[in-house]
């Protein structure tokens, strides 16, 4: 089944608004997607009919909302074929990663140990392991990448050693598109004794992920990357591994017995959450997840597939320098270039005048900079509601940027 | 089966068993004693069990709370009293898939019990209809009389 | 000024769906509250022309994404008469206390120190303290209440000592409705060298805040209880003491320069805010505060009192005994109690078949149940949306429940 | 003034300084070298100021980045030099005023500089144009020349 762009566009109201008095084209989807009226009205529909705090009233209104709430972990579950039992709601990707470092890593990783992460991380997968092995007398390795972005996996023995208790990697990488081999790291840490950490962000709302063929240990993803709302997301934890875990935060709804001085636990996955949690956050998460089960993962695969052929092929003829791997099979929608002497920051601001959005920065990677050898690049990634049109009007709007400062 | 009003489920069924529940109180001396709670409304069962051989010969309940988790407790402990341990898993067990809407439930199995299927509508109180059952079932594992 | 239930109920679509076949007679927003019109338009909106990653695009959506962002912890910030620097967005209450509990409570509080709570916390208030004094290895100390509720003030010199460190307290209590004296608890409290956090959730709804008046250290509320979206809430801190703290998460947008081994942080408020915040909700959170403006904070307070004498009036014809302060002035709408023979939890049951929602059970709150004596209550709690005939339908449905059990 | 569009604001503003940067390269001996970066884009800014007395006899910068970063930071040199430590003062309070929409900007303090404001429409961008600025102030407090 091949996608009918111009049908799913009219999915999505934010396109009915000019961008600069331009029609927009909206290439940072990397960054935060768009949400189409179907998840919108999730929302509304909620707030306007379901209403209320969860796993709590004994009233019918309640029992709709926990229905709901339930109903999204479900989806969640099964958009990484995982059962709903393993599904925590977070806020994002940023907070499940931390609170497997407040939980899971505090209680396991100790002086001397090392955790592995890779040269390619989003600093939200990076920084958690600084303050960790920092804090713990830890010691905290980096996976080398060759120049095209790809992991050293050559050198995955050297890394990975029987000090080491934690590797942490992205699936996708939001930089360089690169997609990595995760079931090959994970056999390689489990047979060292490694627990694994996925940083799916980006690839969560691009390509299939499956937790059992990854063989992860957790497993971390967004809702605002792929169509959901803000403020949701998931960690996905092995259940073993949830139910020795001490608690994350303290709060309502995660015990079971309160004393005044001790409490006990509610059972998995509630354990995790504590208080009054995102409720319609998740409710519309779980309507993104069938929203884009409905078009089809093989689907957006191959599209965007095709159209990061395209937009590399165009972004060549530019005389763009483009970072990551050449061969798209390898990678995801994502591709970022420099033009020239044209500063990043320049170029987004000279496209945006003709209504293009893309991201110039460090995209939260800069020890990935440091290594790419550059301050900054320019950044275009694709979706479900983008075709070769919002790259033929990127490479236009391009070469006026070009011709300003030639 | 006629889908009872809640007042029909209160009035028919779970006021009596809670105004006059069976089998309240301590059981001296019991083979296994169980405390559970539904952390949710703060329902609290204890249990006391004898079995002799493999057949429950006695078994008694203390506990507050709801009038459904009390009820329910109290028609368990009518129901199992006298039975093979493992036919009071299988009543146990089966009520449990009523509860989830996985079977209609079967009269033949069930007898009385049947009118608890009142409760499904009420999904919160699931929970406290099935205390005093999931307690059970833990207590014959506890037992020896079954395995999970 | 006073306010107009009837036409305010006409802001809020929940009130046109049915509970049970009967009119809505909601009860229970001292869990959730239910959200007008202008609010969830407020989130529609952002989505449908708005939606971008905020601090971070150079194009105009982003810009607008982010104007939207700031002006929400303006908004958020005058609710409680503090800047926005101070103003931290956080899932909601919860969230924002183990946030205290993770940065400036785990670098201050340590072994043989003391944290001091009070008798009538919700787990949100108490589980965080708990984990942390276990931790650490300092004692948690529960200053008592009186049986009508209201804190033993007499015995505060007894309590607060010089190895107290933290006090953490509620200003309006959600079982008992008890407004406490917090300023004068802080002034205790500063005297001793102690910090004081306040667990705003049921007060920042409902009476006016003021973080200088109560001369907190850290002040924490949510947005869901307050017409806002589920998923936002607000941690409010001195900044001498956010600039010393170290961040909670790390991730995106909180670092400064980020190296493979160490990293800088982003200014405050930002550095405690790590990886894509819950944008859309702390939008929606500042249009429900825009909303509750407009009403006016006395206003609010003079119809809940009016609403709450009356409750209580009727509540006693009935027989019910009642939790709390007599007197109105030192409490807010929020009345527990208990009928008879009839548990609460049957009781929610039955006046849920009239449309009534109300709370039954532990409240969050299981060592105050202890103290109360019942394991558990019935709880009624008003809001903008409530009058005289929603206490009505609640006394008719409550005769019922006692006819049956008679 | 009239409102530059972002073509003429690069064309006429930006991009000549940013060719030809004006006091780009380190300055020795100095008195005061600090290095700033602007973490959202990765522009740094390292500045260099020699005093005589209170004036800044010299200054000078390094760095990398945006047009825009680059270009004011020039800018600022070339304004500066010269001045009275309280007048370079005077000068960047008034453009960070300017950019923050608080006044419009005084054609005599600011001169050419006045067409900076260009950038006040793309607010992403303001905190490219201020970053030489600001590290200007904070050198100037840190050369004992002014406080804040
Ligand atoms: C007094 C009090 N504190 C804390 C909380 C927790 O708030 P939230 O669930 O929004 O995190 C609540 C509400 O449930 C509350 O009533
Ligand atoms: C690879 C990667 N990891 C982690 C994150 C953080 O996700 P979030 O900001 O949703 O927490 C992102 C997105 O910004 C990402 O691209």
């Amino acid at each position: 089944m091949s996608m009918d762009v111009d049908v799913i566009r009219k999915d999505f109201p934010i396109f009915e608004t000019p961008a600069n008095g331009k029609p927009l084209t909206y290439l940072d989807s990397a960054s935060s997607s768009q949400k189409p009226r179907q998840v919108i009205d999730r929302i509304v529909r909620f707030y306007e009919t379901e209403n209320a705090n969860v796993h709590r009233g004994a009233y019918q209104l309640s029992e709709m909302a926990t229905a709901a709430y339930e109903g999204a972990r479900e989806a969640c579950g099964r958009w990484i074929g995982s059962p709903s039992r393993n599904i925590i709601f977070t806020r994002g990707t940023t907070e499940s990663i931390n609170a497997v470092r407040f939980t899971w890593a505090n209680q396991n990783v100790g002086a001397g140990d090392e955790v592995l992460v890779t040269e390619m991380e989003h600093h939200s997968n990076l920084i958690p392991w600084q303050l960790l092995t920092q804090e713990k007398g830890a010691t905290l390795r980096h996976l080398p990448i060759d120049d095209e972005g790809l992991l050293r996996m050559d050198l995955l023995g050297e890394y990975i050693t029987e000090r080491t208790k934690l590797v942490a990697l992205p699936l996708m990488s939001n930089v360089l598109g690169t997609i990595n081999p995760v079931a090959e790291v994970a056999a390689a840490a489990h047979a060292a004794g490694a627990k694994v950490v996925v940083d799916a962000a980006q690839a969560a709302p691009h390509i299939k992920v499956d937790v059992a063929e990854l063989d992860c240990d957790f497993l971390a993803y967004s809702s605002h990357k792929m169509c959901g709302p803000t403020g949701a997301g998931v960690l996905y934890g092995r259940i073993e591994l949830l139910e020795e875990m001490p608690p994350f935060m303290g709060g309502g709804e995660m015990i079971r017995e309160v004393w005044a001085d001790r409490a006990t636990w509610n059972e998995v996955p509630f354990k995790f959450e504590a208080g009054t949690m995102n409720i319609a956050q998740a409710v519309g998460m779980g309507a993104a997840v069938e929203y884009l089960e409905a078009l089809g993962e093989d689907a957006i695969r191959d599209h965007e597939v095709r159209l990061t052929k395209y937009a590399m092929g165009r972004l060549e003829e530019t005389g763009a320098i483009i970072y990551g791997p050449k061969d798209v099979s390898k990678r995801g929608g994502v591709v970022s270039f420099n033009l020239d002497d044209v500063h990043p920051h320049d170029l987004s601001t000279i496209v945006d005048q003709h209504g293009v959005c893309i991201r110039a920065g460090h995209h939260c990677a800069q020890p990935l900079m440091r290594r790419l050898g550059v301050p900054a690049t320019a950044r275009a990634s694709f979706y479900v509601y983008n075709d070769e049109r919002d790259v033929d009007v990127l490479i236009d709007a391009m070469a006026e940027a070009k011709g300003w400062f030639a | 089966m006629v889908r009872l009003s809640l007042e029909e489920l209160y009035k028919e069924v779970i006021l009596d068993h809670y105004r006059a529940p069976r089998n309240k109180g301590r059981l001296d001396p019991h083979d296994v004693a169980l405390e559970r709670n539904n952390p949710l409304c703060g329902d609290e069962i204890e249990l006391f069990v004898k079995f002799a051989g493999d057949d429950v010969e006695g078994i008694a309940f203390e506990g507050k709370g709801c009038s459904i988790s009390q009820a329910s407790a109290s028609m368990m402990t009518e129901k199992v009293q006298g039975l093979p341990a493992k036919d009071a898993q299988l009543v146990a067990e089966s009520i449990k898939r009523m509860m989830a809407g996985e079977e209609e439930g079967d009269v033949e199995t069930l007898g009385d019990l049947i009118s608890l299927k009142g409760v499904v509508k009420y999904p919160v109180r699931i929970k406290c209809a099935l205390l005093g059952w999931n307690t059970l079932l833990e207590a014959l594992e506890e037992g020896g009389k079954t395995s999970s």
